[in-house]
């Protein structure tokens, strides 16, 4: 055990840092969610990507610099410190990109991964439906085999995918056998979102934006190449990675730790008439972070010694996004009645409010993932 | 002892619960988020009911009632997320008034709002007239600047100096109001929910049978059947002239704000991805309740009053 | 509306005041829960049967005064607020009673209601048994049928039952038809514990105390007359009762406001190096204890005006039972390192502490209260 | 960054575990409430295999380790409710001592218990030395009152008059044992307790198979993950010599105190009236985690140190 960070991870840490204090736009930009922002953060992307920050975690033929799970935390804690702007990449990077690496062709790395990680093709996540959302299983959109072209037909509507009004393409999970039921059956493709018979409604979120989208598809053609893993085997193609080899979560440490050192600077403004009790939850708020940065630093050690992330990530998903909520709500109490305020420079709390209360809802309900931390990992029934 | 309302108390509320459920659907509220004056246009028609008027004399024109009959009502407009100034003008400003003034507020012909030590007017920009510590003024005599709140309806005007002295009689008069109204959003958002949860199906089943489910919404009911009577008891205290009035209002706002930040919470979490987005309604009663639990005194803010009678014997409100 | 007391209200308040500021018995009794401390605690239940305060709201010809519900409040708030003696009569009163008011015959009543209400027939309840906790349809516990001697035949184990070691009589269902099952064919019985065949076997509380026995049945001979309501109807008999009528519950809110007092005497005798966060704890025990007095005042209210209880008497439960623990928790952490003593005049509050964490898990889980909110006063599906 | 212990901690914790799995039963813990010493007569063995001598220099016996050797064997010690003075002992007291006194103290020769502010000293009636201030002084120098504990192989002699100033050393090596028992205490009530709902039927299913017991347990099960690595932290910064430790002993007993507790709730909830009673083992746990939470400072008192680190900005500990 040895909790200094080494000579090469503080070298990598300062040029990331001085990188970032040099290009990290001022002011910050509007927010990614709406169709400015997005395409202002798209430039950003690029900026990114042409330094090499842009996926540090990645091979560097695709763009990246094969750093290590530790330099990717660090550069996500310098990320965060720094302001810099969201990523609209995210899901992509993120989500898609693992099971790419894990389970796609080389000729699909090839022709995707790049892109992707330049920002030049933007990817949304297309797993919900509306009646499939905790339920996932419950997905209903179709995929008919077109022989004739060597390829699909998807028809179907997509639901609460996040800036699917702004993005390229899409990855999502289709039912290609229809008699197949429940997980059975599906399909995973990656979809152009500018394909024929695509329709994309955005929808307005809590805050205002435009950041999600529901989208329709109508006897949409995916050829073959663009099918990921095995046909029919979707849900386990889906299931497959954690995505620990190349970036953990969506949600790292540094985000949460630059929120509580910002949460600290906003108590000390409201010192004098904060009562004791917002002070105590100030206090929580930055404990939960730091909590979670060990638990990380903690978790990386194992998974860099050759372990594997399981249902574990489940609790890690339930303590990020009930401190994010809690970090937020403190900070509103700090605000009194100015809270409401959504201009000025304050109300970046009430928007960070907002989108901190879709994290214990996205990706699995907190409910769920307690069943499956119950389940899974303490070995309750499952009834 | 005998804590339950009169018949015509009740025959009140329940005349204007029906009014709102008919003039107040939630395409109202919505509509206020983006029309001119952000409110309801229902104003006048309060006015006729009475509902304006109820802590205002017989001779103005009001009902000469007190805080026991005008509770009920405010509730009642917490329930419709009712998007007006109701409690600065009914239960704060109204009974302040003299004059000529008083008819014209009791029946709805002016509208006036209040300061609150933070100087947010809410409904400010549609306001005639607005109580300053204990003046009223009218709006282009103060500097004030224009706010977005997350409740498209406010529009609050912010001052630039906000008032340096409130009476402790204004500060528990809106305290409460505000309270009431928290139990009717409250109460709302949780029948919202409870009929979503009956409807919307996962894994097979309605996700109200969900033991998880059942019990965020017990805890929302929890919190209201124990917080809905403080705010009656307050109600009586405010009535009575009870010298700890500024206690129960105390107690009242803080039970009233928190039941409904939980109950906020727990609907958003139950109505899942479709609660999060701004076509569904149940955004418009959470924002409301977010803005009014943090107005004229958070919940840390009355508990510290009420720790202050409770724990240190203190028998008078602090100065603001 | 009118939250003042009426003149006789005061009076009767008055009047219990003074006579408990005379009788109530000091230093304070050992532990009711204990052989020697039962044996006193009797005496003093006498003593309050003798001037009419044992059961106020009694009529008369059972030892009672006829006081109304609200009466009855101002009693038990006079009660706890004096620190007079727990009540080991409680469960014949609070639990027993009720019902044999509602289905008892003129008979039973005669027999049984003085001598429960002046202690010199002590009650306990037999529920529960090793296989039926929550789950009380459980039951296995056999009644057969001895029409020789016009009676039944006992046998089974009954556990928890409370001072069961000390009591004289238990009142219990029992499984009275073989072949019905769950809820059906169930009779309530009133068992002589005194009677041949019945093997008590104290069981040690978490306090230390014996508070609880196990109740081991063999063959024992109970009289026709002991049945309350109709043979195999006796899941409908213990459900029948809301106990509305003579005393709402064993918990009413006196004993919290009491003990809601003593924690603020404690915080006022460690306030200085009482932290902030405890100090809000403290204040938010009396506010509960406060709302638990005006809620039991609106209903009652509606009571007298001709209202039942239903459901709703789950949320008290869970009000009382939680508030009860969050109140002794608080006074633990006034006590810092010391509150681990059980000697001292300090260990009230852990004795205080033990027994209050038997609130949530006693007479319905709150697992299970919750679920009764949700089904039956909020009308979400049973499942 | 490297945050994992060495092979050879971690097969000194597995001998342990096995050591007390086998020699220290509940049995053995129960029967140290009624037995005359309240412990469990492994000392010497503890002192063979090292355990108690892990802080002390390789010349008087001991391994001549640092925090992050002992951290995981208290854990175990919390794990199996070892009913001795472990903590005072081979954390606090050992490294301290000068001497021919060391040697002893390592081979588990003679018992150490340590005075904290409180002045109750933990299996005092059994000790040969108790450290006061910075003096290893005999019992029967010290005016004592015999008291009991909730847990009854504690048995707490109270000083007349608690020591007036305790270093920061000691304050952190105590406190930080106690939160890696705790840990330890935590994880083996959450693992009782799983077994018991899965074995435990009511309405005909597993109790463990109902969303209220899976989510309770899985709050302590989210406790523990997050609290556990802010003591092995703060093992790392003890040995470290990191002028932040008392930061981090601070976070660590805070949110070790704070899950244990959490822990004997649920454990009591999940298992009801059978866990309510003596006879079941659980109390055992439940009670040693209720008087270690509160003892070398609770939950609150290292929050403040905290806050007063993080929040003000102070950079040495507050002065007992």
């Amino acid at each position: 055990m040895d909790l200094t960070f080494t000579e090469p991870e503080e070298a990598f840490r300062a040029e990331a840092r001085s990188w970032l204090e040099a290009n990290v736009p001022r002011p910050a930009l509007p927010s990614g969610d709406t169709r400015e922002g997005f395409a202002l953060h798209k430039e950003w992307e690029r900026a990114l990507f042409d330094a090499g920050w842009a996926v540090v975690s990645w091979p560097q033929e695709y763009g990246g610099r094969d750093a290590s799970l530790m330099e990717w935390l660090i550069f996500e804690e310098e990320y965060y410190r720094a302001g810099a702007p969201q990523r609209v990449t995210q899901n992509g990077i993120f989500l898609l990109a693992p099971t790419l690496f894990e389970l796609g062709t080389k000729e699909q790395q090839d022709r995707i991964l790049r892109k992707m990680a330049s920002g030049e093709e933007t990817w949304c996540q297309g797993w919900s439906e509306p009646n499939a959302g905790s339920d996932l299983a419950g997905i209903s959109s179709r995929a008919a085999r077109d022989d004739a072209n060597d390829g699909w037909r998807l028809s179907g509507q997509k639901t609460w995918t996040t800036r699917g009004a702004f993005c390229d393409r899409m990855f999502g999970l289709f039912r290609s056998d229809p008699e197949a039921e429940r997980h059975r059956g599906l399909t995973y493709f990656l979809v152009d979102l500018h394909a024929e018979g695509v329709t994309v409604r955005p929808v307005e979120r809590l805050d205002g934006d435009e950041g999600f989208a529901e989208v329709f598809l109508e006897d949409v053609f995916v050829p073959d190449r663009d099918v990921l893993g095995a046909v029919h085997e979707g849900w386990r193609v889906a299931m497959a990675t954690t995505g620990s080899e190349r970036g953990l979560t969506l949600r790292s440490p540094g985000r949460f730790l630059a929120a509580a050192e910002r949460l600290v600077d906003l108590y000390r403004a409201h010192a004098d008439d904060a009562d004791p009790t917002v002070r105590d939850a100030v206090l929580r708020a930055w404990v939960d972070a730091d909590a979670y940065r060990w638990q990380t630093f903690w978790t990386v050690t194992r998974l860099m010694d050759g372990g594997r992330t399981g249902p574990e990530a489940s609790l890690v998903k339930i303590f990020w996004s009930e401190l994010d909520v809690r970090l937020h709500e403190t900070a509103l109490r700090l605000l009194g009645p100015r809270a409401e305020l959504v201009d000025g420079d304050d109300a970046v709390w009430m928007k960070g409010w907002q989108f901190s209360l879709s994290g214990p809802i996205y990706a699995g309900t907190n409910e769920i993932q307690r069943n499956v931390v119950a389940e899974r990992v303490l070995g309750l029934p499952r009834r | 002892m005998r804590f339950a309302f009169s018949d015509e108390q009740l025959a009140m509320r329940d005349a204007v619960r029906s009014f709102l459920e008919n003039e107040c659907p939630p395409k109202v509220v919505r509509d206020a988020w983006t029309n001119d004056t952000g409110r309801s246009g229902l104003w006048p028609r309060l006015g006729e009911m009475g509902v304006l008027g109820v802590l205002a004399p017989e001779e103005c024109g009001g009902l000469g009632g007190d805080f026991r009959d005008l509770v009920l009502l405010l509730e009642e407009s917490g329930r419709a997320a009712l998007p007006e100034p109701i409690v600065e003008h009914a239960a704060v400003a109204v009974p302040l008034l003299e004059g000529d003034r008083a008819p014209a507020a009791a029946a709805g012909g002016v509208t006036i709002t209040v300061a609150p030590p933070s100087g947010l007017l809410p409904y400010g920009a549609d306001a005639d007239l607005v109580l300053v510590g204990d003046a009223f003024l009218e709006p282009r005599a103060l500097s004030l600047r224009p706010h977005e709140s997350v409740d498209g309806s406010r529009r609050p005007l912010a001052m630039t100096t906000p008032p340096n002295s409130i009476s402790h009689a204004v500060t528990e008069q809106a305290a409460l109001g505000v309270a009431a109204q928290l139990i009717g959003l409250t109460d709302r958002m949780l029948t919202m929910t409870v009929d979503y949860a009956k409807e919307r199906h996962q894994f097979g089943v309605p996700i109200g049978s969900f033991q998880a489910v059942k019990h965020h919404l017990a805890n929302v009911a929890l919190a209201l059947e124990f917080a809905r009577p403080l705010v009656y008891r307050a109600a009586w205290s405010m009535a009575h002239g009870d010298n700890a009035r500024f206690v129960h209002v105390g107690m009242a706002k803080a039970r009233a704000s928190e039941a409904a930040l939980l109950a906020a919470r727990a609907a958003l979490q139950v109505h899942g991805a479709l609660g999060y987005t701004t076509e569904y309604d149940l955004h418009l009663w959470m924002k409301r309740a977010w803005a009014l639990a943090a107005s004229w005194g958070d919940a840390a803010w009355h508990g510290d009053q009420v720790g202050r009678a409770i724990l240190d014997g203190e028998t008078t409100p602090e100065e603001q």
